[in-house]
């Protein structure tokens, strides 16, 4: 198909013809002006972009997605209620929940195994959103390794998705209602307020 | 667990009544009478007598103020709240009650001869305040009547012959 | 004033049988047992008679309804439950004029063929029961109720049984449940009780007032009967006055009877010389009237329809100037709260939130629209239940505020309303209308901790 | 016959007919709680108000009969009855607990149902829960049944069920208005051997079954529609699994054989399958072998035993299989060996079997099968005891034999004796069957069989009426359906291939048997239980779980 020759250029013909090297360079040097300025503060200034990792970590944002957390009441018992609303809405069907009843008569029902296959998971937050009762939320942890892939490394259990010495370190992370404190679910470690009256 | 005359009405309204559970109602008044309470063992009693499912009796037992679950005092003393009583000061009365026998709504007194209940309309509008003791209406009542009248239950009579 | 139902209510001697026998009783039933029972029910047709229980529907209709097979039984019950509060006007008349209300009784069993009769009175009138049993028994003594009644073949036993406390059995079927042992759970129509009554049997329900009327009309002719009143509203009507007037008390008034008039002169004027406020016409469950609206009426169904209430069951309740409407409002509420059976869903669940609304507003607790919500339940009781305790129950509620409305708004507070404590707890806030107490956002910035990671 | 317009349709229906009744047969659906069709009508729960023209008021669907010329308006067309189902809905609500997270009705639950609903749901409550009437909470009734008062909607089904269908009367109401509660005598355990039920009538989740408590949401479940092989009565069923294991069983109803009941151990009954292991490979004495092996084997020894020396072969059927199952066992039989016995019955006193339990459901006759045995030609009168008596005379070496250990109740210690002395008799004996039972340890060779649940098949029931079962869950091992083994042992006696589907053997059963012509498993689906709710549009997730 014919098209105008005007609006072609011949790249190689223009290079070779060394006419537009001063502008050429001049286009490069615009493009690099960042890349230029955070060499000359990084040498000069020794403002760094990069960190060391994993001596230094980034801060994330209050609402990152990171590994689980499930809240527990002010008597410290669980405050999931095996609802299997977040088993239900899970895209990656990393979720298993199975219920056991208990005495409390409040609640009636709990988890006896509450497990979220991590090597699964696409930290979605669909769980934490369906969640009714702020009883699984998310924390900030960002770095989830194993050595192995498969649930026997990845998939955490109750004791980790409420004791894991990552939950105090990088601190809660999305959930819904941001705006809103937490109502009556407590991380780990957290001080419980005495109770009214 | 009854008199025998009680046994006998029961048994009478049962031979009189087309089925057995039509004498229900009056075998639930009898045991009130006589043991003023239709507990838990009264209830299989009056099941078995009957040849009902005890839940029957139950259900119909707890359907009716008349029929308590807990004991009730030697006398039952029913204070009209009804709105014809309320508008004669039922509110008042019942509170001087109260204070007089010591009472709480629907609670007995400590010598155990008086049961405070307070109940809705119970049809004696034109003597209102209108009260009951057990079977007998008394009103029109005030607090100081009341006081008379506890004090010499048993011998005082019907207002009205 | 016309005397038919009270004519010998001041004599205490006419319990007796003896004195009852003198003043013509028992007259109407040998006059209807000389005639075949289709002709009593024309009688009583021609009279014009209609219920006295409430709701007026015209008794001879009534018997006629019954089509029994050959061989059926067929149940006449006379319904002497009376609790609607303020009557008691079947208290009266059991009391003072016991042979009265037997004899119409048996001449409504001969009517419609029973030989069965049961007079189911409530169980506070237990001194009543006494009274009429012994009157029951001096009637069978003198075989005028019994097998072959008064020699003339028919057979009739009639019995007594108290309830145990409990309004929704003088509702018809609340009646006939309670009668067999059960809870009294009113039962759905169709099939009526004319169909499928007492254990599934034809069956007439009539009030003891009705039946009164019903031994007079056997007595002295249907014409006699009608010629008293006015329009459709044929006879007398016994009026139950309680509450603030002078002297409360049963009166019989012929019907078209002016209501001032009664309440002014017969009931003695309102107590302490007050002036009138309102009136409940017919027990609790109609309409309230005011005083301007109840001037210019007289006793009778058609008139009080006039009005938008009822003459119900005659049970006249009059307030004084000095009553606060939303107080005596809430003991009407409690009332039908507590005697709801639970049956049915509105009247179970609409006369208690009714009631605790009302509580609420007298509390000092009220939120703005509290009146509106009141109406909008009671518009979702009326209509929707099974017998008519629903729909008693929501006239009050609605004439009251409707009339009185001035009194409940004073109720409401003033400015806007504290959000429910539900919604910051417990369930977490749901909604983005208010922000966090500012203790609350403290907190919360120490779980999420500051916007940089700790490590 | 009266005819109704309901929504602007026509329907004909019989006289006395309920106008919810015309409109469950229009599939217009009615919102309902008291409303049951196996229990006579109440009218007390007033959620199925409908419009009807003439009248001043919405009057209940349930109680109201149907008369010729009726127009009825129901909640989607109507705003009158829409707007009073509405406030009933919210007058349900206003003292119902806020329980749905850990509420087992919850997914199957009316009252969700209802309200999300576009045409008469969805209000804004003005109601604070502080506000609300409370009551007792998971109140135990014996082994069956939890009770929860606060989420009860009086409805009264479960007191009519006791009362009319079962006769115990255990459950009443007690108290009045907003306080009424149902209750149990002293919360006695129920003793009712139907309580089961309870939980099924149940439109909310007042009564919930113990055997299912907190084991499943509700719409992770799978459904296959069954028919129960508890007794010989056939009732229907619906088996609800999911990842492979039964989770519970439910009735489905069918007016003409079990209504909308099952009886507890009928319902229980999938616990047998895994209350014995179960047997997972073929095997000899204890040597596990291959499928192709333990066929031929089987066949081949069988062959041995009988035909080469002149005897008949014993063939023992279970009249707990399926009719496919024993149509190829007999054809099996028919084709490899001309001489044969061919029997089923396993217990002795036939005459007692063949009666009834109990007055509702429960039959003697603990096989699902014994009718389905009869037609099909295998002997009624001879069973284990001729088999027994020919071959303790020595006149038979060859036993062939399939066999289902009963669901309920157990095998009784008179036939296991007999079983395994009829084993040890027989010098030459293959037995397909489901568990490792120890009275079939005598067995020379064991092919494991599908059981119940997990293969396709049709029952005949006492009266002659034969309905199909699904297949719920898979089989585990090398556990294969009982008509593939016997097309198996079926190629090597003739070499020839056949169809095993059980859809084509019921195919070949028609064509071949009188009792079963013009039947297909079309015609036994169309016929079959009536859905209820109708047309299953009153509950969510039916479909189950997908993706599990």
């Amino acid at each position: 198909m014919a098209r105008k020759a005007s609006r072609v250029v011949d790249v190689r013909q223009a290079a070779e013809s060394g006419r537009d090297i001063l502008s050429s360079t001049a286009g490069t040097l615009a493009g690099m002006e960042v890349t230029l300025r955070n060499m000359v503060r990084a040498t000069v200034g020794r403002q760094h972009v990069t960190i060391q990792y994993p001596e230094q970590r980034k801060p994330y944002s209050r609402r990152f997605r990171g590994v689980h957390i499930l809240t527990h009441r002010a008597d410290g018992s669980l405050k999931c209620t095996a609802c299997y609303l977040c088993e239900t809405v899970c895209p990656a069907q990393c979720i298993t929940i199975e219920a056991k009843e208990v005495q409390d008569p409040r609640v009636e029902k709990a988890p006896s195994r509450y497990e979220i296959d991590l090597s699964r998971c696409i930290f979605c937050g669909f769980c934490v959103e369906a969640c009714p009762e702020e009883a699984l939320i998310m924390s900030r942890e960002y770095d989830l390794t194993a050595l192995s892939r498969g649930p026997e490394t990845l998939a955490y259990g109750i004791d980790q998705l409420t004791q894991r010495p990552e939950i105090a370190a990088y601190g809660a992370g999305f959930r819904p209602h941001m705006q809103y404190p937490l109502v009556e679910s407590y991380l780990p470690g957290e001080p419980i307020p005495p109770r009214e009256g | 667990m009854l008199s025998e005359d009680a046994v006998r009405e029961i048994e009478a309204a049962r031979s009189e009544e087309e089925s057995l559970r039509h004498a229900l109602l009056t075998a639930l008044r009898v045991v009130q009478r006589e043991r003023r309470q239709v507990g838990s063992a009264e209830i299989a009693y009056i099941a078995d007598l009957l040849d009902l499912s005890p839940a029957v009796v139950q259900g119909v037992a707890r359907f009716y103020d008349q029929i308590t679950q807990t004991p009730t005092g030697q006398h039952v003393l029913s204070l009209c709240r009804g709105i014809s009583c309320y508008l004669c000061g039922a509110d008042d009365v019942a509170a001087e009650v109260m204070e007089v026998l010591a009472v709480g709504r629907g609670g007995t007194t400590a010598d155990g001869q008086f049961t405070l209940r307070l109940v809705e309309c119970i049809g004696d509008c034109d003597h209102a305040p209108a009260a009951m003791v057990d079977d007998r209406f008394i009103g029109p009542v005030e607090g100081g009547a009341i006081r008379a009248l506890t004090r010499a239950e048993g011998g005082s009579a019907w207002h009205r012959s | 004033m016309a005397q038919i139902l009270t004519r010998n209510v001041s004599d205490p001697a006419q319990r007796e049988l003896s004195t009852a026998l003198r003043s013509s009783a028992y007259l109407g039933l040998r006059q209807a047992l000389t005639l075949p029972p289709h002709e009593v029910v024309a009688e009583i047709e021609a009279s014009g008679l209609r219920g006295r229980g409430g709701a007026g529907f015209p008794t001879g209709r009534k018997w006629s309804f019954i089509h029994a097979q050959a061989g059926q039984p067929v149940y006449l019950l006379c319904n002497a439950d009376e609790s609607e509060p303020g009557t008691f006007k079947d208290h009266y008349l059991i009391e003072r004029d016991p042979h009265l209300v037997l004899e119409g009784v048996a001449i409504a069993a001969y009517a419609i063929g029973a030989h069965r009769a049961y007079i189911y009175m409530r169980g506070e009138y237990t001194g009543v029961a006494e009274t009429l049993g012994r009157a029951l028994a001096e009637a069978i003594e003198a075989r005028i109720i019994g097998p072959n009644c008064m020699n003339s073949g028919y057979d009739l036993s009639i019995a007594i049984q108290l309830g145990a406390g409990a309004y929704i059995c003088g509702e018809e079927t609340g009646l006939i449940q309670s009668l067999e042992g059960r809870r009294a759970y009113p039962r759905v129509r169709p099939p009526f009780p004319a169909v499928h009554g007492f254990l599934q049997e034809p069956t007439v329900v009539n009030n003891v007032e009705t039946l009164a009327c019903v031994a007079r009309i056997m007595a002295e002719g249907a014409q006699a009967f009608s010629d008293l009143g006015t329009g459709r509203s044929t006879g007398t009507k016994l009026i139950s006055v309680s509450g603030a007037v002078e002297r409360p008390g049963v009166y019989e008034v012929e019907m078209g009877y002016p209501l001032m008039e009664l309440l002014e002169h017969e009931a003695g004027g309102i107590r302490h010389g007050r002036k009138l406020k309102g009136v409940i016409p017919g027990g609790t469950s109609v309409p309230i009237l005011t005083a301007d609206e109840a001037a210019p009426l007289t006793i009778d169904y058609e008139s009080m329809q006039g009005a938008g209430t009822m003459l119900g069951s005659g049970g006249m309740i009059v307030f004084d100037e000095e009553t606060s409407m939303p107080h005596a409002l809430l003991r009407i509420a409690e009332f039908y709260a507590h005697e709801s059976c639970g049956e049915c869903t509105p009247c179970r669940e609409g006369t208690g939130w009714m009631a605790w609304v009302l509580r609420r507003l007298l509390a000092g607790e009220g939120r703005p629209g509290d009146l509106d919500l009141l109406l909008r339940v009671g518009g979702n009781i009326e209509g929707r239940t099974i017998c008519g305790l629903g729909d008693a129950a929501v006239q009050p509620v609605r004439s009251f505020i409707h009339k009185f409305r001035a009194e409940f708004e004073a109720l409401l507070p003033a400015a806007a309303p504290r959000e429910p404590d539900w919604q910051r707890h417990g369930h977490g806030p749901r909604t983005g209308r208010f922000g966090p107490p500012a203790e609350e956002a403290a907190r919360s910035q120490a779980v999420d901790g500051p916007p940089t990671a700790a490590l | 016959m009266p005819i109704v317009t309901i929504d602007g349709r026509q329907v004909e229906v019989e006289q006395g007919t309920s106008v919810i009744q015309a409109a469950d047969r229009l599939g217009v659906e009615i919102p309902r709680f008291c409303y049951h069709p196996d229990l006579r009508p109440e009218g007390n729960c007033r959620m199925c108000l409908v419009d009807v023209e003439g009248f001043p008021k919405p009057v209940v669907a349930c109680a109201t009969p149907v008369v010729d010329g009726m127009v009825v308006r129901t909640p989607h067309e109507s705003p009158v009855a829409s707007k009073a189902v509405n406030g009933v809905l919210e007058f349900l609500l206003v003292n119902h607990p806020l329980d749905c997270p850990i509420c087992d009705q919850a997914g199957e639950c009316s009252l969700q149902d209802f309200y999300m609903h576009p045409d008469y749901g969805q209000h804004q409550s003005h109601v604070d829960p502080v506000e609300k009437v409370h009551k007792r909470k998971r109140v135990s009734l014996g082994p069956r049944i939890v009770l929860d008062q606060e989420r009860c909607v009086m409805c009264s089904r479960c007191v009519r069920f006791s009362e009319e269908v079962s006769g115990y009367a255990e459950l009443q109401f007690v108290h009045r208005g907003n306080h009424v509660e149902l209750t149990a005598f002293e919360d006695r355990a129920l003793e009712d051997p139907y309580a089961g039920n309870l939980a099924d009538v149940c439109p909310v989740g007042a009564l919930t079954s113990r055997d299912f408590r907190f084991k499943r949401r509700v719409w992770h479940l799978s459904h296959a529609d069954s028919v129960c092989a508890g007794c010989s009565t056939g009732c229907n069923v619906r088996i609800d699994h999911f990842g492979g294991r039964i989770e519970r069983v439910v009735p489905r109803r069918n007016p003409g054989v079990n209504r909308s009941w099952i009886c507890d151990e009928g319902r229980l009954s999938f616990r047998a399958l895994v209350a014995v292991p179960r047997l997972m490979y073929p095997r000899q004495g204890a040597t596990e072998l291959d499928w192709s092996e333990a066929v031929a084997l089987s066949h081949d020894s069988l062959r041995a035993a009988s035909a080469a020396q002149g005897r008949p072969l014993a063939a023992l059927a279970s009249a707990s299989a399926t009719n496919e199952s024993l149509w190829l066992f007999r054809q099996y039989v028919l084709a490899a060996f001309p001489l044969h016995r061919l029997a089923f019955r396993l217990e002795r006193e036939i005459a007692e079997v063949s009666q009834r339990q109990d007055n509702l459901l429960r039959r003697l006759d603990k096989h699902p099968n014994t009718m389905g045995a009869l037609h099909l030609g295998f002997d009624g009168g001879e069973g284990l005891d001729g088999l027994l008596a020919l071959a303790e005379s020595g006149a038979i070496e060859g036993l062939l034999m399939l066999y289902y250990p009963p669901l309920v109740g157990e095998e009784s210690k008179e036939t296991r004796e007999r079983i395994t002395r009829l084993l040890h008799l027989v010098p030459a004996s293959v037995v397909l069957t489901t568990h490792e039972l120890p009275y079939l340890t005598a067995a020379k060779l064991l092919l494991p069989v599908a059981t119940w649940s997990e293969e396709e098949g049709t029952y005949t029931n006492y009266q002659g009426l034969t309905q199909h079962a699904d297949k719920a869950v898979p089989s585990r091992g090398a556990v294969r359906p009982a008509v593939e083994v016997l097309g198996d042992l079926w190629h090597c006696a003739t070499a020839a291939r056949r169809q095993t589907r059980p859809e084509e053997i019921f195919r070949e059963i028609a064509d071949s048997v009188p009792v079963f012509r013009d039947l297909t498993y079309a015609s036994l689906e169309s016929r079959s239980a009536t859905a209820y709710p109708p047309e299953g549009r009153m509950h969510y997730g039916q479909e189950g779980f997908a993706g599990r």
